[in-house]
This record gives C-alpha cells, structure tokens and sequence, in this order.
C-alpha cells in the first residue's frame, strides 16, 4: 500500500492536483511516526510511509491547512473520513482545497501500546502474517497483530470510507463492534463503584491537554479553558473537581460530534480510557434519539441541534436500571 | 419543619426561566406554600440557558442539590428552548451519574406559571431527597469548602 | 556498601517510611508506574521509568503560595504551608537525578525559591542504577552515567539482591535508619551489573546521539534555522512533553477565588501552551512554531548559555515514548546536527 | 469596581414581617462594592423611588440592587426610576425576597439569612452589569399576505383599511381560495359566492392593495419590520394589463381536454382558461403543459382571437423582490389524498367522492349546474352515505391525528340540503363523535337529524364494495345498537381529513417560521398570542395554523390584521438589549448557534481578521441581529467555544449569582 501510495501522489503532485500531500513520516524507531507535509517527490520517497503505526487522523491537521495555498493531498483511513465529514459540516475545513485519498485500515497500533503488553527496548519491528515481530534489545519477541491492537482498533466501527476523492484499495463495510461493551459494564456498577473507578482514572489526568488538542473536535478557536475570560478557565488540575469538570465539560462539548476515532485515548501519557466518556455519551444519544454516527454525512443535524417532542425526560436517568 | 438546628442543611440552586417556573415560583409566593430556605433560585430567561457549566459550578462551590425549572415541554416562550435543555440536561445528568455522582442530586422539572402548588411540592420533594444524601462529596471542590 | 535479598524489601521499605514518608514507583493501574506513598504490602513497579518524573516531589504540579481571607470588606492574608514532613524519594533513576541539580540552578539560585528549597531540604533521594536501559534512552549524550546515579543513596538490584551504597549525609543517615534489614555488601556483584549494562549502551539506538552541535554559543545560528517550520508542523501544542519531563521548571501563577476568599497557586505551564506566559497582547511568542522552538532552544541552547554549559535535557526518553506525534528534542537534535557548523 | 446602591424594601409587612431588613440591609452593607445600604416602607413608592434616585445621585451609584418584590412586578418601575438619576436601566437586578422569601418562610432568622443571600446574588452579578442599550430598527410599511383564500383577503382588507400597502401572493390565477369552491356556508346556508365575491371584488379594487395572482414566494430575507421577499410571477402568456377577461379565447382554444381543477376534475376546460366567472383577477392564463402553441408552436388560435392583443408566447417567469414589514402567512389548506383508504372504494369507483367533489356537484356552477346527480351514469341517487373522519382522528399512521373540526358541520349541512331538495333520498351519515360546539351549530345539526330525518349512525364504515349493478355496498357497524350494517348505497360521500397545503413547510423554512409535527405553524404562545408566530413580524391567518371554519377563519385574519396594523403604525422598533452577542474572535463558525435559533436572528459570513499571530485570515463567524434575537439563549449553549453569550444574563453573571448561592 505505501508503494501505491507514494506513487499516487507523485502523479497528483506532477499533474498539478495538489501541491503538497499530508501524510506519515519515519522516525528513529518503527513506531516513532510524525504526521508531515511532503512537498515534493523526492520528500515522499526519503521519508513517507504507511504501516501499521501510522495511528494519527490527519483531519484536524486540514484546520489550517485547508486554508492555505493551493490544495492538499490528505490520506485518511476510514474512521480519519468521520471525523472530515464532521468538520466539512462545521465548516471548519475548506473541503475545495483538499483531495482526500481513502487508504484502507487493518487497525494500528504504537509503541506504547507494544510497552504495555510487556515488550520494551524495540529496535525494530517486521510483519509476518498475522503477527509482529520485534526486534528487542532483550532478544526477538513475537505477538499476534490482534494482541497488539488498541482497544479503538479492537472495537472498529467501521472500515468503510464515508468521504473521499478516491480510494486505493478496497472499501470496507460498517462493522458491527461490540464497542459499547465497557460502558454496559461500567452502567451496571453501583454508583460508588463507577465513582471509584473514574476517580481513580481521572485522578492520573495531569492536563497535558493532549486529548483535546488532538481531538478533531476541538478545534474551537480558544478553548473556553484556556479563555480567563470565560470564568471556568483552568491551566492544572489543581483540585480532584478540575479533573472532573475539564473531562464531563469537554465531553459535552463534543457530545453528537464525537465520532469516535479514539484519538483521545491514544494520545493520554496516562493510559485514561476517555473514549468511555464520549462512548457515553453516544450510547445515550442512540438509546435516547435514535442510531446517530457523527460524521457519517456532512448534512444531518447533530443530535443536541435538534429536538424531538416526544424526547424523553431527564428522569430517564433515574428509572432506568442499575445502581 | 421539625429541623434540628445540628441536622444537616443542604444547599439548593434552582435554575428557573422567567416565563413559566420563575413564575410558578412566585405564585407559590403568592399562594404563601412553604418550601425550605435552602432551596436559593436563579433566574435564567430560559431552560435552554442553563449551562452544564452552571450545574458543575454550583457543585462546585458546594450546592448539594441542582433542580433545573423551565415551560413544559411545548409551551416555551420561545417555543422550543426547553427541547433543547431536555435533551441537553438529559445526556449531562446521565453522564454524572456515570461518573458515580449520586443522581438524585440533580433533576429537571416542568412547572407552568400556574403551577404554584407544584413548585412547592417538588422543593419540598428535592429538598428531602438531597438531605437524606447528605454532603456533596463527590462532586466537590475542597478548596471552596475551606471557610 | 550493603544489601538485602529482594525477597525482604517490604522489610525495607517499612523501615524506612518509619517516622515520615516513603515514595517509590509502584503500578499505577493502567500498566505504568508513579512515584506512590508507600504502604505495608505495596510492590515495587518493574518499569524503568515512572510517566511523571520525580520533579513533581520539589517542584509540585500544584502548590499553594498564599491564601487571601475575605470577611466583608475586610482581607487576611495567610502563609498555607505548614512544617513539612522528611520524606525519601526510592527508585529514582540516574536521569531523573540529574534533573535536581538543573532545578537546583533555577529555584535555589538567587531569588532563591522557598518553596521549593524547604521541599529539597526535607526529602533523601534514593536512585537506583539501571540494568535494562530502553530504546529510547539517550542519557549518555548528556554526560549521564546510568550504571552510576547521583542521589543521597544509590542502589543497585541484581536478580535476586538490592545493594545500598550512601553517598551523602543525608544518604548515610538513610542506611543508618534502615540498617537493621541490611547486611554488608561486596562490590563484586555490582561492578559485574555495570559492566553488563555498559555493554549494552552502546548498543541503544540513540547511542550515538552527540550534543556538539549545541550549547549557549549557537545561539543565532539555530534560532535562525528553516528547519523549525517543518519540525513544529505537526505539534499539537499540548504539555505532554513538557509535564513529563524532570527538568521543565515553568509554571504560571494564578489566583483562585473560593468564594470566602482567594488561593492563590502555581502550577506546571508549559511553553507549548497557546496562552504560556501571557502579556497584555497575549503570548509573546505567536505561533506554534515560535513555541516549539522555545522549548528546545530553552534546553539546547539557552540553558547551557546561563548554566556553565550544562545542557537542560537528561535524556530520560519520556518525551520520545509520550508525544502524540513522536515529535521530540532527540529529531530535532538530528535535524538541526550541522546547522551551527 | 461598581458603586452598588442597596435598597431593601419592607413591602409594608410583607416582608418586614418575617424577614429582619434592618439586619439584611446591615448585612449587604459590607459587601465588596457596595457604598450604600438602606431599607424603607414602599421602595415602589413616589418617596421610595425618589430615595433611589437620591441616593444614584448622592454616592455616584453605578449599580442598584433592589431586595423587594418579583422583578416580574417591578423590575420595570424600577429601571425607569434609575433612568430619572441618570443611570443605565439595566444597571438594576431586583433580589425577590417577597415572593421567594417573606411569603414562604415563617422563620424571622431563616427568612433574614436566605434574603441576605439573596442579596448577595444580586450585588454579584451586579458588579458584572453592563450598560445595555436597546437598538432601533425602522419599519417598512407595507404588509405581505401570503394566500389570497378567505383568510388572506380579509386580512389584506383590513390591514389596506387602516391606511397601509399590503400585496397578496397567491399561486393559482385567481384569488378566492377553498371558499369559491362552496356551495353554501353552515350554519346560515347562505350562498359561499355571494358574501366572497365582494370581497375579492374590494381586494381587487382596493388602491392599497396589490394582488400577485399566480405568483410564489421564493426567498424572504431580513426580519421584523425589514423583510426583502423575492415573488416569482409565473408566466401565463397573457398580459394581464391588456386581457380584459372577455373569454373568447377560452371558448375559441381548440384543446377542450384539459381537467377542470375548479370543478376537481370532474368537467374539462380549455388550455387557456378563466377560473370562473368572478375571478379575480378576471385575466385569462395559457396552461402550459397543455397548450398546442406552447407545446409544439402549433395552434395561435387565442392569439388571432384576442382584440385585445394581450396573448404573449414568449412570456417568461419573472421574479421580483419588495419590501415588507410584516408578513402574514395564510396559505390555508387541502384535503388529504385518500390512496391510503382503499377500504372506501374512493379510487374504484366514481361514486364515492369527496365532500368537497359534492359541493361542486351541488353547485349552480358545477359541472352538472348544481342538480345532485351521480358521476357514473348521471342518474339520481337514492340512497346516500356520508362518512365522517375520513383521516382525522386517526392514529394508525394512514391519516391525521387531529380533528379536522369542520367536517361534522359541512356534513350535516350536506345531509340537510340533499334531503330538502331530494325528499325521496334516503341520507345516512357514520360518525364517531358529533362536535359542534359553536354559535348555532348543534341546533344546526339537531335540524338535520330531527326536521330532516338525516340517519346518523355512530360507527365506521369498514369497507365500500362497488356491485356490478352499480350500487356500492356499504359495510358498517353500528357501534349504539352493536350491529353489522350492508347499505346499498348509490353515492358515497367521504368527509375527508383536512391537511395544511404543500406550499406551507418549505415557506416556513423561509420566514424561520416553527411548524409542528402536522405541518401547521406554530402560534408565539397557544393561547395568548394565537395569531403570531414565534417569528417576530410573520404572522398566521387561518388555517395554516390549525383547522378552521370560515366564521373562525376571518375572526383570526381580522386578529392577524390588527397585529400587523400594530406594527407597521410604529415608525421604529425598540430591540429587547437582552440578546445574544456572538464574540468574533471565538467564533468557530460551526453553524451550531444558527441552528438552535428559533427566529433565524443569527447569521453567518465570511470575513477577514488580524489574527493573534499578526497574519490574516478570512473566518466564518457569526452575528446576531439584534432586532430579531429574542434572547432565549439557545445559541449559548450550543456554542462550545463560549463565543455566544447573552447581554443581561451572561456567563459570568450567572456563575456569580452561583457563587453567592452556594457560598
């Protein structure tokens, strides 16, 4: 695929279509990959790859980008295209100035998650079949691709691509996930021991901000928590109530535009399973207003944008079951 | 009320929109029906101005109990605000009560402006319920609780 | 030199949390380690490194400085802290050890830092050497001997023994405290770890990483440099970086009101912030580019400038293993090699 | 830092007595910003009005806090009284310790603590008061009425009667509406042409009015009292200046084909044709889809015809835009399509037919000259079934929910009228209520079953089946005496459901208009201000808004009418200064405030801006008009990057009352 990839955009960048591609580039390691600009052939063959580390969804980047000179090349996998949609119906993104490649997805990984399943010192890494091999300063160690995944590869939505100019390869299918698993499990908790487990979670958050400034959802212009004039302003959690508020308020804020991409939860440095707050917040919305994916169109209105009268009433929340 | 002086008194805040609940409100005023001191109201032109922000930040600054008052479903002043805050209160009481925050701490209700008799009641109701909690703990800021 | 079998470093550990408090890596839930108050029972974490480093214990993510009481019209003003407790800091890895002596030249430099200085005062460092160096260490390249830590007392584990060697009085009055659990050590064992390890070094990937192109003299040369724009491209512009590092020492002060009054705190900042230090007109350093450099240049070049050469970078790696976009100061460090030649 | 003035009010012992405002107003004294504190009998009084205004004056006050009564009692006495100091109305907040407090509580000591708090909330947020000042908007004045049917002519009439310019738009070549189409009118039975007629005569000579017969709205831009409406004149290939109604050419034209819509297809016109006689106004219209000249160049019968040379091919559509103040939207209603009632045989046989089909077939200018004859074979019918709730009533999801409210009445007077002039038919009507509530209506009705001897059954009719000797067999229970019925009927008459028209939803999208879930407008507020939308200057006439008769109709559209007179007499409008105000620099330009807002008061634009980072750039953002906004504050909520807050009630001010509160 990277082959065909690189060649792709050496034709789009040759006939004129584009005038700079975003995409994957190299690092010191195999899973060290950085989101990059390409502005010419030769830049694409010294650095641009595609493997099963090139986890980053570039829509956020087209922000700004599309507001640049000329049109760009962007290669998104299917559920990067949720996310485009979402922010062409935001108008956050100039759609015109963007040719948007759809390039298939079998699930990414990264190195940290490659960390937690016990492998450290990685020097390098192949794949054989349905399995990695990596190269260790400890020695070679093999896992199976499905062992190495994510839990946002593990519980894909959907590997269909829902916006694109073209596509390399073959598209896939909405995918039916058992994504919502965790959430039922957390629902059936009693109240203190959901309170436990978030307390516990939210307590490790060091407000780094990487979860909102990789979402691409947030791309408000000024966060109302960095705005001191917005009065709710934060810059550390400085009490265990700051957690709380920055994370329930952030989730809202994306409420019926998260399209679950699980950015979020890659990106924390503390392993906080915040797709479980926006997982939340979709599940309510499905069970409470009927089937809604942010980002499957550019058209339908987001689910708090809109009202039926025979909503149900808050109280919803009391009668129903669990603790 | 047989309130002991030592007995706990939880602290209240009532978002009420201006047309119907604030209304109602004052006609419980005005109808002289009693409901505890502890329950303080904020008026807000409508339901659909109410902020989850203004929810946390009373928690925050140590309300024990949060009621958000507005038309019934269809009579809004502006015709469709309370739709609004229906689905948004909706997903944010859910969301608390995820995060382990006791549930019944917040509650949304609909009174008309001439429902006196109802706004008294469910003060009254609320008020119970969120003493028989007792302290926000889990939602709390230490800081403001120091005196 | 002294030692005990790992079998016994609970015994350790409760002799040394005795009388105050003991902080050592230990599993934080979610698959890595942090610096946790120790416990009867409390297990030792296996990883190398700890997510925060162990900055966090001098220079705390939030502290409060001082604490304004409003009654009426009325304002009182009042010092929060209260006689700190002696605490021992064990584990801490030679990296982060280094770090101390960088937050030493800001904070205890003059104006010296109160705050931080009692915090120094009151706590023992206990390192420990490493014997499995990951990937994405490169702590040599800043003069970091990892088989041999800094701190008060330095420890070294084998397969199945800790030694404790004090370094320091406040190290020896460590081991005398502890001393109960131990026994007398020999060298042997240890010099034979380091040697293992030393073989290992240079076989990490980052080995070979060299400073020369850097210091306080290069100043308009890297400042200057195009390269900037490409490496910043795709930050995010979030503090993970910045908050995981041992020797980022910024932070904002800021006022909170209570409503009986005003706490007012610092906390971590980080240079990657959109509102880092802001003026009246805003951030003085407008785009992300101008920040990006600011927090590699403030390591690289300007540190080194004030500090007799030393560098403001450990090697520690967490940047390189937390970043959203594997962007980090050893890329830019390869990027910008030559550029000042 | 404000200069807050507190007066609290003892409301003589309504809140002296159980609230210690002596102690309160002790209290508030030591609150930051506060430079004055008192407390007196009747703050709503001259005296205690005047104390206010002495005290602005005295101490420089920039902001008062008033502890008395609901604001919704004096908020408005109150900013007037600081409005004589010289102080910005919306400087004052009113802490309602009557009503929320003294009235609730028996307690002195509780009443004193919760009014102090109280207090405390209102000088909180009055230290974050701005001055506020209402906009003017100027006021177009002309009116736009939207359907030329009985609602809209007698809206345009009485709006042009009290001095004011107002156009009708109306899609069909003539106006006159549903009404033209009736016989006879309940309860009176007098004759539906001759009390319309007049009228549409009056609209068309009318100075003041100016009709756009065969016209549509297509874009309405602006708001109260500024709206821009974009009217497309269709083509009807004949200059309505030049055509004097004469109608050779409608008897020349050589295509006879064409179904008469007058008549619901049950005679045929010509391809250019006058509606009927009284059409207004009284021009003659080529229907495109079906003249030969239009079709294939090939006829020009008309043409050659006309003395008047007003025949024009090569007409096109025109659009035109104009200037309004106000808007009344009365695009009145249709009967619903029956596809979905097969029971009824309406689409197997010609015999069963709508009651609106039966007043055409009972009209003097109706396809059969107004003698009741069958459509099938011509023959009179004997025997008669009426079935009443066809689609109204009906939740099974194949009609309309609600009661379509005319048909009990039309139909009585249907079975009233057959059996007067055609004493030998036996009439049966089915029905699952009878409502006639209004003036006369249930005597009507008791006229029709007891003078007349209509047989009302109640029940419903559970299938129509057409027999080969033509009679239709009407299968039925009735519901009083428990038993399956078999009429042999020879014309079936279906009271079919009312709907709102076509044209209706997508003119709502335009005005910004709500509409509920049947496709009816929305009133301001179901029972005070039924005649309004909740769109400022778009207002509703007949039954857009719900089912109508006619009486019920023109007493709405003269309403309506007096609401527009209200506007468009103000040479100005004064703005509510309490709406949104969206910060450009925080906008995000997410549409997600545009979408929430009921009145379409935001909108957005491209525009360019200095950036923090010294570049420019052009950004989508969001501005709120201010005449339009009513200051809900939807948009707030809905905006997650806080760019959208609400002057009077701004984020920060209700997280200080918040903060008071919970202190």
């Amino acid at each position: 695929m990277q082959g065909k990839m690189i060649a792709r955009a050496k034709e789009l960048l040759q006939n004129g279509t584009v005038n700079r591609v975003i995409g994957w580039k190299a690092g010191d390691f195999a899973y060290d990959i950085t989101p990059a600009v390409f502005n010419s052939a030769e830049e694409l063959d010294a650095g641009f790859v595609y493997n099963d580390f090139c986890g980053a969804n570039f829509s956020k980047y087209l922000v700004k980008e599309s507001r640049k000179e000329g049109k760009i090349l962007v290669f998104l996998k299917p559920c990067d295209t949720y996310s485009f949609n979402q922010l062409t119906k935001e108008h956050r993104i100039i759609r015109d100035n963007i040719y948007v490649v759809g390039v298939p997805c079998d699930g990414k990984t990264d190195g940290e998650t490659l960390k937690l399943k016990g492998i450290t010192g990685i020097t390098g890494i192949k794949t054989e079949g349905d399995s990695f091999v990596v190269d260790t300063l400890y020695g070679e160690k093999t896992i199976a691709k499905a062992d190495a995944l994510p839990e946002r590869c593990l519980s894909c939505k959907s590997k269909k691509h829902v916006a694109y100019d073209e596509l390399l390869g073959e598209d896939g299918e909405v995918c039916e996930s058992n994504r919502f698993d965790m959430v039922e499990k957390l629902e059936a908790m009693s109240s203190e021991e959901r309170f436990n487990f978030w307390r516990g979670e939210l307590s490790r958050c060091i407000r780094c901000n990487a979860c909102r400034n990789v979402c691409p959802a947030c791309t408000c212009e000024r966060c109302v928590f960095d705005n001191d004039n917005s009065g709710i302003a934060q810059k550390a959690a400085a009490d265990s109530f700051e957690e709380n508020m920055f994370h329930i308020i952030r989730a809202f804020h994306v409420a019926g535009r998260c399209t679950d991409c699980g950015e979020c939860s890659r990106v924390c440095p503390q392993n906080i399973p915040l797709h479980l707050l926006n997982r939340k917040f979709i599940k309510d919305i499905n069970e409470f207003y009927g089937e809604f994916q942010a980002g499957e169109d550019t058209e339908t209105r987001a689910p708090l944008n809109i009202f039926d009268t025979e909503d149900v009433e808050p109280s919803v929340v009391y009668e129903k079951g669990g603790n | 009320m047989q309130v002991n002086e030592k007995e706990f008194k939880p602290t209240i805040v009532a978002f009420c929109c201006n047309w119907c609940s604030y209304a109602g409100a004052d006609l419980a005023g005005t109808n002289r029906l009693n409901y505890p001191a502890d329950v303080k109201i904020i008026r807000v032109p409508c339901s659909c101005r109410v902020n989850p922000m203004f929810i946390l930040r009373a928690f925050q600054r140590g309300a024990d109990g949060v009621i958000m008052c507005g038309c019934h479903p269809g009579d809004c002043h502006y015709t469709t605000g309370n739709y609004y805050a229906r689905r948004r209160m909706t997903l944010l009481f859910s969301m608390l009560d995820y995060l382990g925050i006791e549930r019944e701490r917040t509650r949304v209700e609909w009174v008309s402006a001439a429902e006196g008799a109802k706004f008294a009641a469910t003060m009254n109701e609320f008020v119970e319920t969120v003493t028989k909690l007792g302290e926000n703990k889990r939602l709390e800021d230490l800081r403001c609780k120091e005196k | 030199m002294f030692k005990l079998s790992l079998n016994n470093l609970n015994d350790l550990f409760k002799a040394a949390a005795e009388g105050g408090a003991l902080y050592i890596p230990a599993d934080d839930g979610a698959g890595q380690a942090r610096f946790t108050r120790w416990c009867d029972g409390m297990e030792m974490s296996k990883a190398l490194k700890t997510v925060k480093s162990a900055k966090e214990f001098f220079f705390p993510q939030t502290e409060s400085l001082v604490d304004f009481k409003m009654k009426g019209k009325e304002i009182e003003i009042i010092d929060p802290r209260t006689e700190s407790e002696d605490f021992v800091v064990f584990g801490v890895r030679a990296c982060d050890a280094r770090s101390f002596s960088i937050l030493d030249k800001v904070f205890l430099a003059d104006p010296v830092d109160t705050y931080y200085k009692s915090r120094r005062e009151h706590g023992t460092i206990v390192t420990m050497a490493c014997s499995r160096p990951e990937e994405t260490c490169f702590c040599t390249a800043f003069g970091v001997d990892p088989t041999a830590p800094e701190g008060d007392a330095v420890c070294y584990m084998t397969e199945d023994e800790l030694f404790i060697e004090a370094k320091t009085e406040k190290g020896t009055a460590f081991v005398e405290k502890v001393k109960a659990v131990l026994t007398d050590g020999d060298a042997a064992p240890v010099e034979a770890q380091k040697a293992a390890v030393k073989e290992i070094l240079p076989k990490l990937p980052l080995a070979n990483l060299s400073t020369d192109s850097f210091g306080g003299d290069k100043l308009m040369e890297l400042f200057d440099s195009p390269k900037w724009a490409e490496l910043s491209a795709s930050c995010l512009g979030c503090g993970t970086c910045t908050f995981v590092c041992p020797t980022c020492q910024c932070y904002d002060i800021r006022d909170f009101e209570t409503g009986h009054g005003v706490k007012r705190f610092r906390c971590w900042d980080s240079c990657m912030f959109s509102d880092f230090t802001k003026m009246a007109h805003g951030n003085p350093r407008l785009t992300q580019l101008e920040r990006f450099r600011q927090r590699f240049m403030h390591k690289l070049v300007y540190f080194p400038a004030n500090n007799d050469g030393e560098f403001g970078c450990v090697g520690c790696g967490r940047c390189l293993s937390k970043c959203p976009i594997s962007m980090n100061i050893v890329k830019v460090m390869k990027t910008l090699e030559g550029e000042s030649k | 830092m404000q200069r807050i003035g507190v007066f609290v009010c003892w409301c003589g012992s309504n809140i002296a007595a159980t609230v210690d405002v002596e102690a309160v107003s002790e209290a508030l004294k030591s609150e930051p910003g506060v430079v004055f504190s008192t407390n007196y009998q009747y703050m709503c009084s001259e005296a205690g009005q005047n104390m206010i205004k002495d005290a602005i004056k005295e101490h420089n006050l920039t902001g008062v806090v008033i502890c008395s009564c609901s604001p919704r009692m004096h908020e408005a006495t109150f900013r007037k009284t600081v409005q004589g100091a010289g102080l910005n109305p919306y400087m004052v907040e009113i802490a309602n310790i009557r009503e929320q407090c003294s009235w609730i509580h028996k307690d002195k000591q509780t009443g004193t603590e919760k009014a102090i708090i109280l207090g405390k909330a209102a000088i909180a947020k009055v230290h974050l008061n701005a001055p506020l000042t209402a906009g003017e908007s100027p006021v177009v004045k002309r009116a736009l009425v939207i359907g030329g049917g009985i609602a809209g002519i007698q809206t345009a009439l009485d709006i042009a009667e009290a001095g004011f310019d107002v156009d009708i738009v109306e899609t069909k070549p003539t106006i006159g509406g549903k009404m033209t189409q009736i016989d006879k009118t309940f309860p009176t039975l007098d004759c539906a042409a001759c009390i319309l007629t007049p009228k549409m005569v009056d609209c068309a000579q009318n100075e003041k009015i100016h009709i756009y017969s065969y016209s549509e709205v297509t874009a309405v831009k602006g708001f109260v009292g500024n709206f821009t409406v974009s009217i497309k004149k269709k083509a009807r290939y004949v200059d309505t200046t030049k055509c004097t109604g004469c109608g050779v050419c409608t008897e020349k034209c050589p295509v006879k084909n064409v179904p008469n819509e007058f008549n619901l297809g049950m005679n045929n016109r010509r391809a250019i044709y006058i509606p009927f006689a009284q059409a207004v106004p009284k021009v003659a219209t080529i229907d495109a889809d079906y003249c030969n000249m239009l079709k294939n160049g090939k006829c020009g019968v008309c043409s050659k015809v006309c003395t008047a040379g007003a025949i024009d091919y090569k007409q096109q559509d025109e659009i035109i835009e104009e200037r309004y103040g106000a808007i009344v939207a009365a695009t009145g209603f249709n009967p619903i399509k029956l596809d979905n009632f097969d029971e009824f045989a309406y689409s197997q046989s010609k015999d069963v037919i709508t009651s609106l089909e039966f007043e055409r077939l009972t009209n003097a200018a109706g396809p059969t000259s107004g003698q009741l004859l069958r459509p099938s074979d011509g023959k009179h019918p004997h025997t008669i079934v009426f079935v009443q709730c066809v689609g109204s009533r009906d939740t099974s999801g194949c009609g309309k929910p609600y009661c379509s409210k005319i048909c009990c009445m039309y139909t009585a007077k249907h079975a009233m009228l057959t059996r007067e002039k055609y004493p030998d038919t036996d009439v049966y009507v089915f029905y699952i209520d009878v409502r006639t509530p209004g003036k006369n209506f249930d005597e009507f009705y008791r006229r029709a079953v007891e003078d007349y001897n209509v047989h009302y059954i109640k029940g419903m009719v559970g299938k129509v089946a057409p027999r080969a000797d033509g009679t239709l067999d009407v299968q039925a229970s009735d519901l009083i005496s428990n038993e399956q019925l078999h009429i042999s009927a020879d014309l079936v008459v279906l009271a079919a459901a009312i709907e709102p028209d076509k044209s209706a939803r997508p003119l709502a999208t335009m005005l910004t208009a709500s509409m509920d879930t049947n496709d009816f407008f929305t009133e301001a507020h179901a029972k005070l201000r039924p005649v309004e939308s909740p769109t400022a200057g778009v207002f509703l006439s007949g039954t857009c808004q719900g089912p109508k008769d006619i009486p019920e109709t023109v007493s709405q559209a003269s309403a309506a009418a007096a609401k527009v007179i209200g506007l468009l007499c103000k040479d100005k409008l004064t703005c509510n200064p309490c709406v949104a105000h969206s910060d450009e620099m925080l906008c995000n330009g997410c549409s997600s405030c545009e979408k929430v807002c009921p009145y379409g008061a935001i909108t957005y634009s491209d525009k360019e801006f200095r950036m923090p980072d010294r570049t420019t750039a052009i950004r989508r953002v969001a501005a709120v008009n201010e005449a339009v906004c009513q200051g809900c504050g939807a948009c707030t909520v809905a905006c997650p990057s806080g760019a959208m807050d609400l002057k009077g009630f701004s984020n920060k001010q209700i997280m200080a009352e918040v903060d008071a509160i919970c202190k």
